[in-house]
């Protein structure tokens, strides 16, 4: 066997500060040979962003034990030009976050051109130009020569992580690292990187080392995987043994919490319709001064939906799902269009709403850090809406809340916490608690299991579920998530740019997807399931 | 010449005025100094005059021409230069580089400058001055009686504002000042006046003679029969002066001299520390110490004058209206310590009345206000205020004002008065000058600053009489007017005298204003500038010249 | 624009643990606590009247009985200058508590109400800010006319746009938050949102502005002394007790200014080291208790 | 980008005239008569009388108002009452001077403050950092004028290397104006100077620990190479803005440096028309101050927008 390329024994790394030192890596031992795809799995915090940057010799603020050798060099004692001369050489790095991770205030082009030079002295300004623009062509941007200039906020996410993976490969490096190269990017986007990726791969025949969260895209990129949890290695092995034999209790439940098919819950057409709109515009813009464009974020759109009955809405960033969500609910008036209530049209101005109107809409966010009021304890957060709509009398409202809090499933000693004491599923059940405290008969979740680890999502998922039974009400779902729709089953509207573009029972748009986009979405992301099912018959092809 | 002989022959070319000041100096009423004053004032030549009073007469500065040029250091004219307009002591030192006047007071003399001589008529009401010839302004104009007559025609001419409108009203009006020749202006008075000749001198500093009918902007070609004349002009920041070799006394002996203004008076003097300039005008005490520290190093002018600080008390309004209470406060300042600390000395203590030792009318047989807190109580006490009283005490923030009303308030504490200070700055403080506008004028007591004037009479018109422009206390007494008036029209000194301490007895039993000191000025010059003379406090260049 | 640079240390959030105080701190507020005493009670035990005109004991220099020295009324400075803490204390703190608390209801109306509301208050708060707090001075408080309570106006008011600016832009970031939206779509009223669930997330903000304010404040009244527009004579402000003296410094009587001076220094520095470390603290991450 | 700048321009304009508004009140509620503060206390009643109607005084406030903005526009800012002369005419020289002398604090203070800034912030928590840190701060909050005095008694008489004005003589050579300029340059620095580079400071460490500078960073590029190429132009153009407002305050230190050095600038100027009730001049110089402050925010807008591509295309 060859040396391998990185060769990692028993590393642990842990930050110091003036508040004391936490241990992000314990204890990793991991080797890549050449050539090889390895991906590290785990959620946020596991340390394994940690772990990649220190191949770089890159930890500021932290202390390295162990032994890490790249390419033969020892880079825990490294000098920092060695490190230089390594970094950028003979590992690179794509980081997450393409946007933040390019200069705002310089060119695309220089931005690579520095990093040829920086290991070549004798390339020449002329030279490196032209062969940033091959690399360009090679990571398929598309005007290489004209992209050289821009800057990067000329450019879309999917370009930006383009033109990282060109400064990656441009020295020929043994080793690329990447951190969460997709995350961040829509789900047509991320696909094209990964099949890039692998194309690259192909060709320049470096090691890879691929960091990511998301199962299907570690499960799509690489030979081996690495499973980490609290800073320590829990679990290696070949892709296909990982995903189809997972031996780590923790890998089990990683696995277990994917949905596998979709949930069948048809149309109960003896519910009544509780809340219905009808071609809602809504148009951005068209000022006085100048914008002499206005941007249309939703036209016309319309949809039924029935008591106790899941209504989600799929679309990409910019689709306008999260416009018409808000719109709903009276955050914002639409231009046209009609919204009802039951049998009752809501006003198109969302402050002639009355109180009633909008106790009956409840809103779920995405993000659980934002969504609850950090200065105000759980008590005072579930309490808000019993107040504000006389839901409760207020000698029962403790009694309340620790009902709430109860069938979120959390211990009744939260309600004196505040949400910072929380972690971000529980802060998504106490949103969610909030929602039901006001008695409401439509929630509009606002891709609520998003912003939570993969674990933690479906257990929101279940939660919401029960919930809906027992109190019957309805779900705008809003997500972009098509595994998350599968899982919930019901009716499912596509949007794109503002329209809607397909509506239908979840089962059979998944089934017969009518419009061109949707069957690219269903391709886009995969059904994790299927992957599953591909490695566990591989690897049963490759014992026979 | 023998001397009677030339005194026989003074008497002859001297009218009845004039005979009559050499009468009181020979019968020994008049002192010798004084007898300058008066004699000089009366048109009597300052050598005659020195002749006469058997002083010998100073002699004028001799000095070699030596080139360089002289650095004067003064402050920001408040006003646009213009001699019609200027009211301080910077644009007094700027405009009379260049502009002149009919004569010039020194400490004990009158000297003529533009005028060559003068004569009242027996009442004092009409005053003849025969004009220098010869003189030309340094546009080239020939300067004749004429010019000299629309000055003060203007002057005296409200419907052309100026600030010197207030010294000729109700004594001289419009179109009564004639030039019956090119070298004779007749100036005819509404009422008796025994100083005139001081109201056309640099006393009355608008007064610099303009080319008749000058309508120019000043401060642009700076018009003036002076030594000087304008060469380069920054407002506010710096002058610069060429020799006028014109001039009625000959080119002056320094090859220029450098204006520059100083916006404050801690940098003018380090400027001045740092011999970056060669002289000032007048300037204050406190920031001066440390040059006032070390007399050697410096040329130190020191001039007696009339200036005051008078502090008023509303003789309408409680508790003030008892005069008793307002002798009290008076007799709570310090006036020693005050001269001699706040003053370093350079100043002498006042006694409740505007007559100066500077004043030639000034008797010293007045019993002086002393500082005595025992009889303070005592008249408080009588006065029915032995737990004391409060009231606001409202300062003009300027000089060593406020720290004089900190010395008084803190006498006060100790017999129970407590005076609130409030300080304002001049404008603040003179509101619009109308009673119940203005700050000055109906504060129930105040501190105000009062320049220097040759005569005392002007205080009396502008303070005291009733129904005067800035009669603070709300003095309205008939007698008062009436020996006012009386010592105004008055030419002859012994009168004066007399009157004048009739008036201070009534000042000092009355009290409607404490005059805490009269200030004397203080310029200052570097060791090695030699001939330079001065009007009042500010610097004649026309002799000075740099040695070493 | 302060608490821009005074929260460079928002990126170690993550690292919690107990606040312990610096050392930096510790002194600041042992400073700055003895001079607050000092206004309070130095009046009571000072070894000579502040006020107490002494001409035969003028320009003395320090020595045991001056500690000081006197100035060039005979007084004594140390005397002054513990007393003179009372009047920049009080002004600086009521302009400061003025200005932040009208700043902070300005700034939640103009953050959360925005429209033309916040158009025509943000122009006119630009104008004032525009022009230098002296300049404003300069206008207002000769127009006002001098006391301690038009000096506490004109610098509450110069304050209030400077504040106001501050929380709105804290507003606006947290206006667009989700909680915000939530209390909104529930229908909750403009003044409950700004008041209950606003104020309590910027509120470390104002707490910081404050505290900035604070040391602005005793800067402008010092300022605004020495020109004389600041607290008035006799009281031995250390503003007015610098601009008294400066002239005297090139004589040779350094102390009668030296201390003032000191004394300035030392107040300004010691709340803005407390400002600095209070904000440090407040973007620290942790929550009142 | 145009409409930006459109729309900046027009709000720039919006608060110009309410400044106009605040400077004619402002000038106007002063307490006294200015034809009795230019005559002084020995003018005749009817001189002060004259001298009000020549000065139109005695017409209503709005009426003059409306006149003076007309005026302005025009370019013309009216007479000063004190001096007589056209206030656009003072305006210009002591605006001028005071010019000068900011621009020689600014040259001297700005790059002076970047350096330390971004030297501070490479090396966080070193002694270093810790000077310009504290003692910036200590700079920053002490009084200017303790500063002039403290530097006028060390350097210009203890040991007299400055000379103690700001005023070069006549005809000076302009190495001999900046020389007269330095030492109230310095003073007005000592204080921006613990701001600037505290700014600059934190605006250049969030930049260090941005991802694109981990990014270069792992390029394999020198620390020199990151500093200049990454750094520099990134926490500059957020510190842009708040060196503009600094310029605010320099204006407003500028009357009290300019009082100690005797230096007839812009607030020297203004602060004796506020004394002398010279209200066209006073006016006129809240006008200018305000005009000043708004063109140097909108250039540092500019600035950062042509830093910071982000914020505006136009800038190719």
């Amino acid at each position: 066997m060859t040396d391998p390329v990185l060769d990692i024994v028993d590393v642990g790394i842990t930050y110091r500060s003036a508040r004391g030192t936490v241990d992000a890596v314990r204890s990793a031992t991991l080797q890549i040979a050449p050539g090889e795809a390895v991906g590290i799995i785990g959620e946020s915090g596991s340390g394994k962003s940690t772990l990649a940057y220190s191949v770089t010799g890159w930890t500021p603020q932290a202390d390295v034990r162990g032994r890490i050798r790249l390419a033969g060099c020892d880079i825990v004692n490294a000098s920092e030009p060695d490190l230089r001369r390594l970094r950028g050489g003979t590992v690179s790095m794509v980081p997450q976050d393409p946007k933040k991770a390019l200069n705002p205030s310089m060119r695309i082009g220089p931005q690579v051109v520095e990093q040829l030079r920086a290991h070549d002295q004798e390339l020449s300004e002329a030279e490196a130009r032209k062969r940033v623009i091959d690399l360009f062509e090679q990571v398929n941007l598309p005007r290489p020569a004209d992209l050289f200039d821009r800057y990067t906020h000329e450019i879309s996410g999917g370009q930006q992580q383009r033109v990282l993976i060109a400064a990656a490969i441009s020295c020929r490096p043994k080793l690329i690292i990447m951190d969460e190269p997709t995350t961040g990017l829509d789900v047509t986007t991320s696909i094209q990187i990964i099949k890039l990726v692998r194309e690259l791969r192909q060709s320049y025949g470096c090691a890879l080392l691929f960091i990511s969260h998301d199962l299907s895209v570690v499960a799509r990129v690489s030979d081996r995987v690495v499973v980490m949890r609290h800073g320590e290695i829990v679990e290696t092995g070949t892709t296909a043994e990982v995903f189809s034999r997972p031996s780590h209790a923790y890998t089990r439940q990683l696995i277990a919490s994917i949905p596998r098919e979709v949930a069948e819950s048809g149309p109960r057409c003896e519910a009544p319709v509780v809340l219905a709109a009808e071609n809602i515009v809504k148009q951005y813009g068209g000022g006085i001064l100048g914008q002499a464009r206005t941007l249309t974020a939703v036209d016309r759109v319309g949809f039924r939906l029935a008591q106790g009955e899941t209504l989600s809405v799929v679309g990409e960033s910019g689709s306008g799902k999260t416009t018409l969500a808000r719109i709903v609910t009276g955050l914002i008036d639409a231009n046209e269009g009609k919204i009802s209530l039951g049998n009752l049209s809501l006003p198109m101005d969302p402050r002639r709403r009355s109180r009633a109107d909008r106790q009956a809409v409840q809103l779920i966010f995405q993000n659980p850090d934002a969504s609850l009021n950090p200065r105000q304890t759980i008590a005072q957060i579930l309490k808000r809406p019993m107040q504000l709509y006389r839901s409760c009398p207020s000698d029962g409202m403790d009694a309340r809340v620790a009902e709430l809090l109860e069938a979120v499933q959390l211990p009744a000693d939260y309600a004196r916490r505040f949400p910072s004491q929380l972690s971000g599923g529980e802060k998504q059940r106490i949103a969610i608690a909030r929602a039901f405290a006001a008695k409401p008969r439509v929630i509009v979740c606002d891709e609520p299991t998003s912003a939570l680890d993969l674990s933690v999502q479906t257990a929101v998922l279940d939660l919401l579920l029960r919930l809906q039974r027992e109190e019957n009400v309805s779900y705008l779902f809003i997500t972009h998530d098509l595994n998350v729709v599968r899982a919930l089953g019901g009716h499912l509207i596509v949007m794109k740019n503002g329209s809607c573009l397909e509506a239908g029972p979840v089962s059979d748009v998944f089934r017969a997807p009518q419009h061109d986009y949707t069957r690219q979405l269903l391709s886009a992301a995969p059904v994790l399931g299927d992957i599953i099912e591909q490695m566990a018959q591989a690897l049963q092809a490759q014992r026979h | 010449m023998r001397s009677d002989e030339h005194e026989e022959q003074i008497r002859r070319s001297s009218n009845e005025l004039q005979n009559h000041a050499i009468d009181e100096l020979r019968s020994g009423r008049l002192g010798r100094r004084n007898f300058l004053r008066v004699a000089t004032t009366l048109g009597i030549s300052v050598s005659a005059a020195h002749f006469l009073a058997g002083i010998p007469e100073p002699a004028r500065a001799q000095t070699a021409g030596g080139g360089g040029i002289l650095r004067l250091g003064g402050g920001v004219p408040g006003q646009q230069l213009d001699p019609i307009l200027i009211q301080d002591g910077a644009g007094t030192m700027a405009v009379t580089q260049v502009g002149e006047y009919l004569c010039w007071s020194e400490p004990e003399t009158l000297r003529p400058m533009l005028a060559e001589s003068w004569t009242p008529n027996n009442e004092g009401t009409v005053w003849t001055f025969k004009i220098r010839q010869g003189v030309k302004f340094n546009d080239g104009r020939q300067l004749t009686a004429r010019d000299v007559a629309w000055t003060f025609n203007r002057l005296a001419n409200p419907e052309f504002p100026s600030s010197a409108s207030g010294m000729f009203a109700n004594t001289l009006l419009p179109g009564s000042v004639s030039a019956p020749d090119n070298s004779t202006v007749v100036f005819e008075l509404e009422k008796p006046v025994g100083s005139f000749p001081w109201l056309v001198s640099n006393d009355n500093y608008n007064s610099v003679i303009l080319p008749e009918n000058y309508d120019g902007v000043w401060a642009k070609d700076w018009v003036g029969t002076g030594p000087w004349r304008i060469q380069e002009y920054i407002p506010g920041v710096r002058a610069t002066f060429a020799p006028n070799k014109d001039h009625w006394r000959g080119a002056p002996l320094a090859d220029g001299a450098e204006l520059s203004m100083f916006e404050d008076e801690t940098a003018l003097l380090l400027a001045f520390q740092n011999q970056s300039i060669d002289m000032t005008g007048p300037v204050g005490l406190s920031n001066a110490r440390a040059i006032l520290a070390n007399p050697a190093a410096y040329k130190i002018d020191v001039r007696q004058t009339s200036v005051h600080d008078p502090i008023h008390l509303r003789m309408d309004m409680e508790p003030f209206k008892d005069k008793r209470v307002r002798q009290a406060i008076a007799h709570c300042l310090d006036r020693e310590a005050l001269v001699k600390s706040l003053l370093m000395g350079y100043g002498s203590v006042g006694n409740d009345a505007p007559i100066a030792p500077v004043h030639a009318a000034y008797t010293s047989d007045v019993p002086q206000r002393s500082y005595d807190l025992d009889k303070a109580r005592k008249l408080l006490a009588e006065a029915g205020h032995e737990n004391g009283f409060q009231f606001k005490l409202t300062v003009l923030n300027y000089q060593i004002l406020p720290q004089m009303a900190q010395l008084l308030q803190s006498a006060l504490k100790q017999v129970n008065v407590q005076a609130d200070l409030e300080l304002l700055d001049s404008a603040a403080y003179r509101g619009n000058l109308r009673y119940g506008s203005s700050p000055m004028l109906d504060s129930i007591s105040g501190i105000n600053n009062y320049g220097h004037r040759g005569v005392p009479n002007l205080f009396f018109n502008i303070q005291l009489k009733s129904g005067a422009n800035i009669n603070s206390a709300r003095f309205a007494n008939a007698e008062f007017d009436t020996l006012a008036d009386q010592f105004a029209a008055e030419v002859d000194l012994q009168s004066q005298r007399a009157i004048a301490n009739k008036i201070h007895n009534l000042l000092l039993d009355e009290t409607p204003m404490i005059y805490p000191a009269f200030k004397n000025q203080v310029s200052l010059s570097q060791n090695s500038i030699e001939g330079l003379e001065r009007q009042a406090s500010y610097p004649v260049l026309h002799k000075a010249v740099r040695t070493a | 624009m302060m608490s821009r640079i005074l929260s460079d240390s928002k990126k170690n959030r993550a690292n919690l643990g107990l606040y312990r105080p610096s050392f930096a701190l510790i002194v600041a507020a042992i400073v700055f606590m003895f001079w607050v005493l000092a206004a309070i009670t130095a009046r009571a035990f000072v070894p000579h009247d502040p006020f107490n005109v002494r001409l035969d004991a003028m320009l003395l220099p320090p020595s045991a009985e001056y500690l000081f020295g006197t100035d060039d009324m005979g007084r004594d400075v140390f005397s002054r200058v513990l007393v003179g803490s009372r009047d920049i204390l009080t002004v600086s703190f009521f302009a400061a508590i003025i200005g932040t608390a009208s700043g902070t209801l300005l700034g939640l109306m103009m953050g959360y109400l925005r429209g033309v509301f916040d158009e025509v208050l943000s122009r006119i708060g630009e104008a004032v800010i525009s022009l230098p707090g002296v300049i404003m001075a300069l206008l207002l408080i000769a127009a006002l006319g001098r006391s301690n309570v038009a000096l506490i106006g004109v610098i509450a008011f110069e304050f209030m746009w400077v504040v106001a600016r501050t929380i709105r832009a804290a507003v606006l970031l947290q206006a667009e938050k989700d909680f915000i939206l939530a209390a909104r779509a529930r229908g909750d009223s403009a003044a409950y949102v700004m008041l209950r669930e606003l104020l309590p997330n910027v509120f470390s903000v104002v707490v910081v502005e404050f505290t900035v304010r604070m040391t602005f404040a005793v800067f402008s009244v010092a300022n605004l002394s020495f020109l004389g527009f600041g607290v008035q004579p006799p009281s031995p402000d250390w503003g007015l007790l610098v601009a008294q003296a400066y002239g005297l410094l090139v004589a040779g009587y350094w102390w009668v200014s030296l201390f003032p001076t000191l004394a300035i220094a030392s107040l300004v520095i010691s709340i803005y080291v407390i400002a600095n470390e209070i904000n440090r603290w407040l973007s620290g991450g942790e929550l009142p208790a | 980008m145009g409409t930006f700048f459109l729309r900046r321009i027009g709000s720039g304009l919006l608060t110009l005239l309410l400044l106009s508004v605040i400077a004619f009140v402002g000038a106007e509620i002063l307490p006294g008569n200015p034809a009795r503060a230019i005559l002084g206390n020995d003018a005749s009643e009817e001189a002060v009388a004259v001298l009000t109607t020549q000065l139109g005084l005695d017409r209503p406030a709005p009426l003059r108002y409306v006149e003076w903005v007309g005026n302005a526009l025009t370019g013309d800012l009216g007479t000063s009452y004190a001096q007589r002369m056209p206030v656009t005419m003072m305006l210009g020289s002591a605006g001028g001077r005071s010019a000068s002398l900011g621009i020689v604090t600014l040259f001297m203070i700005v790059p002076l403050s970047i350096g330390a800034g971004l030297w501070s912030a490479r090396r966080i928590g070193g002694v270093f950092d810790h000077i310009v840190t504290y003692g910036g701060m200590a700079l920053m909050v002490v009084p200017s004028f303790v500063v002039a005095i403290v530097l006028i008694l060390v350097l210009g008489v203890v040991f007299p290397v400055f000379p103690i004005t700001a005023m070069p003589p006549p005809g000076s050579t302009f190495a001999t104006q900046l020389y007269y300029l330095l030492l109230p340059a310095i003073v007005l620095s000592t204080t921006l100077f613990g701001y600037l580079a505290r700014v600059i400071r934190a605006n250049a460490l969030d930049v260090y620990q941005s991802d694109y500078v981990r990014t270069a960073t792992l390029k394999g590029i020198t620390p020199s190479q990151v500093t200049l190429r990454h750094v520099l132009k990134n926490a500059m153009a957020p510190s842009m803005i708040v060196i503009a407002t600094q310029v605010g305050y320099l204006l407003g230190g500028l009357v009290i440096v300019e009082k100690i050095f005797n230096y007839p600038g812009l607030g020297v100027m203004m602060l004796r028309a506020a004394e002398y009730n010279d209200m066209p001049v006073l006016e006129a110089g809240v006008l200018l101050i305000g005009l000043v402050y708004i063109v140097v925010t909108l250039l540092a807008d500019f600035l950062q927008r042509l830093m910071d591509p982000r914020l505006g295309k136009a800038v190719a």
